[in-house]
């Protein structure tokens, strides 16, 4: 009992209740199935409310931390550990959210293997809430791994025409990215004697030649998952392929578990490294953000192009962390929660354009806003919080990362400018995307399509409330962060002032 | 008197003869025949070497390796009059379904 | 040269020889005989050495029992004849041969040369691989083995039994 | 007096200055919500109401002012916690005065719309977007309350975008079809141009803010203000640089050299749109802003100096091309450019008070102007294909008028001052007063600019005395093609008069036209308020010398164009401009737009879009192929190495063999 009190281990493994359930019914009802799998991760997200509740925003540290030994080999320990700080805790939130609101999604996209479909969702919950929330380097790997497989499947089954590729690729790619990951925790580990995060962080800094290899066998596993320019080529074919659901969840979270790593290991854990190595990553940022905008503007695939997007929102992100103070840090956190909103909507967008019309290329369309005005202007609102427009997400986002690195003293204006160039071309495509979809006459074939429907709409409106609240309102979020943004980045400047 | 080292020549040769056996030949029954050969030089060894060290557990394995080769013996000629009887054939390449 | 000696090297020649047979005759049961000669001259070699228990036992299993089952193999099977020359891997026949013939050279080198005198071979107590001597051993410090093995060959009877079931039930 | 007992206690308004903000909001939600509920006329009342309601604050706002001229600051609520930023309005008189003419102008708009858009949307064929047309017109009100109200740059730079944002949609409004109404996506493709081209205007403006909080530590007004003596003198080159980027984001907003292209296309937006946002108001952001940032500029002279030449040179580029455009709302789009470079040119001579008032002033002539040619406009529309209440079939069109018919080109119109006698004498008026006429408002207010050029620096006034010369023809040229001379087409032969909703506030805003001077002249009243704010009372208006060579100016002008156009009229629609011949190919190059749109293209977007074009190539080509390679190659090696792999036992027992064998070797060989 002493396990399921704790919110987090709740939270995190409510969903394999679900499963359970899930497993009992016949799958013929497949409503039933989806209304328990939407429930099931309306639970966890409550009970996330309930962490919220309980998370003290002053503490930087680790708060409702679950600290049990789970192996114990040779001299050293494997734990389980969970906790949560300001770091994590948005993360977690999201992660929360938008699991019920993909499934949600999903409900009459998905007629096939509906049953299969929900258990891979749930499942795949639980790896990405224990990656976040992991305090323990084997934890955490068990948790990343484990967040792959289900999402393999949702490609490789519920995907597009190639599909098979696609997942492969994906889990391939992945997986080069994590051995070397465990390689690395294994090293880290044993060198220092323990697995446990907040030991880690307690013991001090690493020895400097060791952080190199250290940082850059992390950086690779989580710059592929990020991803970062140019080991990004998965996404692409990931997201074309993988249904509208899988696509949410995996630019709204799976992608946010690669800089999420940046963040919690390769910043805290090797920060001299991250300092030395600021300059490199922010350059692959800097080209990801141009780049992408480049790419996406060349798209002939709607969905192709706001999986492009991501690579240049992600950049910004990156841009963030590796200022290395507390506005980029902050700005880079706020953006991934942002992304997550905003590019998930995107994707639900290209889905429900999709569903309709069982096309993605944008030359089909064009008019829309005409023959479905709700559709058109919750799209028109998301695109603009893509592009930052203000008053909206993803502004706050891109202005706090703009101006930590702008303030930085590893990167500095040069940088800050080139990735503000970036804002302009996210204008560039998203409005030529915003033409060829909403814009424009109205093609013969298009002219019955339906608009929105109630389900459609809820998932839209909220989605569209956190867009204005985090444009408008943004100070609770970032108060969440601040405490914990503060330390690390304090650690960062020592760090910084010890090498200049 | 006789020098051990002969005998162990002799089972040598007579065991890389069973290995020719099983390298070169097709018919599945002479490849049989050539590894109860190589098991008969091993046993050679051993009651040799037995015999040089004055030990009787030389011997103890030659007898654990008969009975073992006559079960081997057994089982073998079984399945393989179960094969030829699917694939009409003695010839050992025949079966080569086993590669990657 | 001793009267011993002279024995082995022509025991040593038939067995050889024999072997040698086996592996070109090309018709099965001429192989098979040559078998059963080469075993039958290892019989001899066994009582030379001392076992008298293990010559005997090598007439019986192998010379014996071995060689009809694998007569009866014969008898199902056929006595065809394969062009030994050819197959899809016809190159490897003078590779096999090159590189046994290497192996015996280093065997022989390594024998002749290099492990030095391993003794003489000597059959000086009476009673030295006696059947007695032989289960004595065989009942104490290697009961268990000789458990074991039992099972095995239970199982090897019952398996062949079970795996030419249909052939013996035509 | 009445006025005066509400401005005795007038401080207790100043905490309605959010609600600037929130009456277009609440009124946009609403319309919204249940516009498709309430029917056309609910909807044009509630904006119309939610637009007055906005301007009733201002109002108040400058009641309040006028007791506490020195203002306040009206905080709401947190906002950007990590850049020290809160949601906070700010009342002084330079926010007020622009709120005044936002709110005051945009209700006069407003209610125009309510009858325009009537019309506009019957004959684009979609009465539905009725509503929407007004949800984007609180937008921009909201927005632009925003901008002029903000307490900060970051809060500023909300509303700056904001208006660009409805900017962009409302030019899109009609976004399936070009300007003539042939289904395209003309339309659609001007609006993003629009803000395409803000977009880099904001970019350097976002980077002026990244450099300002650098140095300043802060983006609130206040706060950066106090500080520039200090930073002027410790690192006057980051002052420079601010400056010269937010003159960027102004050339983009304001329309100036080189980011101007966009608002001659944004004339595809509906007339009332036009005339607003496009002239009136948004476009004067970039005035408002190097106002506002006074501080800042007076600090760098050097960037004072880049501002008033971009000025100047804008506004005598602009006149060129608006002198060659047939379109009747292109010539007043390269107008309003033009004008707002006068306006410009005055932010960098340090003239802030005359670039207020040539706000002000061209905010009621320009907008009489565009609202005009729109009346002209829908007059033409309507007497081409007669909408059923006005006693046409439905889709039915008039045989009788000109292959290639376009009721926005001038050379289809002609003798339209006999059919819409309103409408040419509110016309009239609107021109005069751009062409500075005395006493007309904007002959006060140009004088005023030029007059303080003339001080400030020479190569600025000449420019400038240029461009009025050739503002004064244009709008001579326009007027005589458009109202004089005999009608070219059926349609402008039976032209009917816009209904009242639309011409009253035709006479409001010629009526404003012909009194604003007042604001500034004989008394500086508008210095002495602005001066509030903007720290100087400037030596009141009017140079005798100066007004004088100006008004002449502008009268030799207006005849020259008379004896072109007026004296011997366009007699068909396919008659070459009479201008053609003596100038040649100088008019081809204003009728052309000097080419710069196709020079952007050139330089720019096709390099840009080919580009883009290699990149994506590339990350299919050799990104991915890399990764599909490495893929192959691990696939290939495996191939290969699985041949060894050959099924046969004799085989395998072969490698076996050679293990032994080697290790037999090894082993032998130690």
């Amino acid at each position: 009992m002493d396990f399921l009190m704790n919110p987090l281990n709740l939270m995190t493994f409510f969903p394999l209740v679900g499963v359970a359930i899930i497993l009992l019914i016949p799958r013929e009802r497949k409503d039933a199935i989806r209304w328990t799998a939407v429930i099931t991760s309306l639970v966890s997200f409550f009970v996330s409310l309930q962490m919220l509740m309980a998370f003290h925003a002053q503490n930087p540290g680790f708060q409702m931390v679950y600290d049990k030994v789970w192996m114990k080999t040779g001299g050293f320990e494997i734990h389980y550990a969970l906790g949560v700080d300001g770091l994590s805790i948005l993360l977690v939130l999201l992660t929360t959210l938008l699991t019920p609101i993909s499934i949600f999604s999903a409900w009459t996209a998905i007629e096939d293997r509906v049953k299969e479909f929900a258990i891979a969702f749930l499942v795949m919950e639980v790896g990405m809430l224990g990656v976040f929330l992991a305090l323990d380097l084997f934890t955490f790997f068990v948790f990343w791994e484990f967040s792959l497989v289900p999402m393999y499947f949702i490609i490789g089954i519920w995907g597009g025409p190639r599909r098979t590729y696609s997942a492969i690729k994906f889990m391939l790619y992945t997986m080069v990215g994590s051995v070397l990951m465990l390689v690395a925790i294994l090293w880290l580990g044993l060198s220092q004697g323990t697995f446990s995060l907040p030991e880690l962080l307690a013991k001090g800094s690493v020895p400097a030649h060791l952080q190199t290899w250290l940082f850059w066998a992390f950086a690779l596993a989580f710059a592929i998952k990020v991803p970062m320019w140019p080991l990004h080529s998965w996404l692409p074919d990931a997201h074309v392929e993988a249904p509208t659901a899988g696509s949410v969840i995996l630019a709204g979270v799976l992608l946010k578990m690669g800089t999420y790593g940046f963040l919690r290991f390769n910043l805290s854990l090797f920060p001299e490294a991250s300092v030395r190595f600021a300059v490199p990553i922010a350059v692959l940022a800097i080209i990801g953000i141009i780049y992408g905008a480049m790419v996406a503007y060349a798209q002939k695939d709607f969905k192709k192009l706001v999986a492009y997007t991501s690579v240049s929102h992600l950049g910004f992100v990156m841009l963030g962390l590796f200022a290395l103070n507390a506005r980029g840090i902050a700005g880079g956190i706020l953006q991934m929660i942002n992304h997550g909103i905003s590019t998930g909507a995107l994707f639900l967008i290209v889905g429900i354009i999709y569903e309709r019309t069982h096309t993605r290329d944008l030359s089909a369309f064009g008019g829309l806003w005409k023959i479905m005005p709700i559709y058109g202007a919750f799209s028109i609102i998301v695109a603009l919080s893509s592009m930052g427009l203000p008053g909206m997400n993803g502004f706050i986002g891109e202005f706090t990362i703009l101006m930590g690195a702008f303030e930085s003293p590893v990167l500095g204006p040069a940088f800050a400018i080139s990735a503000a160039l970036g804002i302009v071309l996210a204008a560039v495509y998203i409005l030529v995307m915003l033409q060829k979809v909403f814009l424009g006459p109205v093609k013969e074939k298009n002219l019955s399509l339906k608009d929105l429907n109630w389900r459609e709409i809820t998932v839209m409106a909220v989605l569209t409330v956190f867009i204005f609240w985090i444009g408008l309102h943004p100070a609770p979020f970032f108060n969440l962060m601040m405490p914990a943004v503060e330390k690390m980045a304090g650690g960062l400047q020592a760090a910084v002032l010890a090498m200049h | 008197m006789v020098p051990t080292n002969y005998l162990i020549i002799l089972s040598a040769v007579l065991f890389l003869i069973g290995v020719a056996g099983v390298l070169v030949r097709r018919n599945v029954l002479v490849v049989y025949m050539s590894i109860e050969l190589m098991l008969n030089a091993a046993n050679l060894a051993f009651a040799a070497f037995a015999s040089a060290f004055g030990a009787l557990d030389g011997q103890i394995a030659v007898f654990f390796v008969m009975t073992v080769a006559a079960a081997e013996v057994a089982v073998g000629l079984a399945i393989l009059v179960t094969i030829f009887r699917t694939r009409q054939s003695v010839d050992v390449d025949s079966l080569h379904q086993l590669k990657g | 040269m001793s009267i011993d000696l002279l024995v082995l090297l022509v025991l040593a020649l038939i067995a050889i020889g024999a072997a040698l047979g086996m592996l070109f005759s090309r018709n099965v049961v001429y192989a098979l005989l040559f078998l059963v000669l080469v075993m039958l001259t290892l019989a001899v070699l066994y009582l030379i050495l001392g076992a008298p228990f293990l010559a005997l036992a090598q007439v019986t299993v192998y010379a014996g029992a071995i060689m009809v089952l694998f007569l009866f193999a014969v008898m199902v099977l056929g006595t065809h004849s394969l062009d030994e020359l050819g197959g899809p891997i016809g190159w490897q026949r003078p590779w096999a041969f090159f590189l046994t013939a290497v192996f015996l050279i280093e065997v022989v080198y390594a024998f002749a040369a290099r492990v030095g005198k391993l003794g003489l071979l000597s059959c000086a107590e009476a009673g030295f691989g006696s059947p007695a001597a032989i289960g004595k051993l065989l009942f104490n410090q290697y009961l268990l083995p000789f458990e074991v093995t039992s099972v095995l060959l239970l199982a090897a009877t019952i398996g062949a039994v079970v795996l030419t079931k249909d052939v013996l039930s035509e | 007096m009445f006025f005066s007992e509400v401005t005795n206690q007038a401080g207790t308004f100043f905490y309605l200055a959010p609600w600037a903000v929130f009456f277009p909001v609440i009124g946009l939600l609403f319309n919204m919500a249940f516009g498709r509920k309430i029917g056309e006329k609910g909807v044009a009342m509630v904006a119309v109401a939610a637009s007055t309601l906005s301007f009733v604050v201002a109002v108040l706002l400058w009641l309040s002012l006028r007791a506490q001229p020195e203002g306040t600051v009206i905080p709401l609520a947190s906002w950007m916690t990590v850049v020290d930023v809160s949601w906070a309005f700010r009342v002084d008189t330079l926010a007020v005065t622009m709120m005044l003419v936002v709110g005051g102008v945009g209700s006069l708009i407003h209610l125009y719309a309510a009858g325009y858009m009537h019309y506009d949307v019957r004959y684009k064929g979609d009465p539905g977007r009725y509503g929407r047309f007004f949800v984007f017109m609180n937008l921009f009100i909201a927005s632009m309350m925003l901008l002029v109200s903000g307490n900060s740059y970051l809060m500023l730079f909300v509303g700056w975008e904001g208006v660009g944002l409805c900017s962009y949609l409302l030019i899109g409004f009609w976004f399936e079809y070009d300007t003539k109404g042939n289904l395209s996506t003309e339309n659609a493709k001007a609006g993003k141009k629009a803000f395409v081209a803000n977009r880099i205007g904001d970019f350097g403006f976002m980077a002026a803010m990244f450099y300002m909080f650098t140095v300043f530590g802060t983006l609130n007004f206040d706060k950066v203000f106090a500080e520039v003596p200090a930073v002027a003198s410790a690192n006057p080159h980051a002052l420079l640089i601010i400056t010269l980027l937010l003159l960027l984001g102004v050339t983009g907003k304001s329309a100036q050299i080189p980011l101007y292209v966009w608002l001659p296309d944004a004339m595809a937006g509906p007339t009332p749109v036009s005339a607003l946002i496009h002239a009136a108001t948004m476009v004067t952001a970039g005035v408002y802003l190097v106002a506002r940032s006074h501080v800042l500029y007076d600090a760098v002279p050097a960037a004072q100096h880049a501002v008033a030449l971009v000025g100047a040179l804008t506004a005598l580029f602009a006149a060129t091309i608006a002198v060659g455009q047939y379109d009747i709302k292109k010539v007043l789009a390269y107008s309003t450019i033009s004008q707002l470079g006068f306006m410009v040119a005055a932010v960098g001579v340090g003239a802030y008070v005359a670039a207020m008032f040539h706000l002000i002033a061209h905010a009621f002539f320009k907008a009489l102007l565009f609202l005009a040619a729109g009346s002209v406009i829908i007059a033409l529309e309507r007497a081409h294909h007669p909408l059923p209440e006005d006693g046409g079939a439905e889709g039915e069109h008039h045989g009788n008028d000109p292959e290639g018919f376009d009721p926005q080109d001038m050379r289809f119109m002609g003798g339209l001052r006999k059919v819409i006698p309103v409408t040419f004498w509110t016309y009239l008026i609107g021109g005069l007063a751009l062409a500075g006429i005395p006493p007309l408002v904007a002959f006060f207010s140009k004088d005023e600019i030029i007059a303080e050029a003339k001080s400030a620096d020479a190569l600025v006034y000449w420019l400038l005395v240029t461009a009025a010369f050739l503002t004064a023809f244009y709008i001579g040229r326009q007027i005589f093609m458009v109202f004089f001379g005999e009608a070219r087409s059926h349609a402008a032969e039976h032209a009917k008069e816009s209904p009242w909703p639309m011409t009253s506030v035709l006479v409001t805003l010629a009526a404003l036209s012909v009194a604003g001077g007042l604001l500034n002249w004989p008394r500086p009243y508008l210095a002495e308020w602005l001066g509030h704010t903007l720290g100087e009372v400037e030596a009141a208006g009017l140079n005798p010398v100066v007004a004088g060579t100006s008004a002449t100016i502008a009268v030799v002008s207006l005849l020259l164009a008379w004896w072109l156009y007026g004296k011997r009229p366009l007699e068909s629609a396919g008659q070459p401009d009479p201008l053609k011949r003596p100038l040649g190919w100088v008019f081809t190059g204003m009728e052309a737009k000097w080419w710069v749109d196709e020079l952007y293209w050139a330089v720019v977007l096709n390099p840009y879009v080919a580009l883009s074009r290699i990149a994506a190539a590339f990350d299919v080509r050799v990104i991915d192929e890399t990764v599909n390679d490495t893929a192959w190659l691990t696939d290939f090696v495996g191939g290969k190495i699985a041949r060894w792999q050959t099924g046969f036992v004799r085989n395998y027992a072969l490698s076996v063999f050679v293990g032994v064998l080697l290790i037999f070797t090894y082993l032998l060989w130690r």
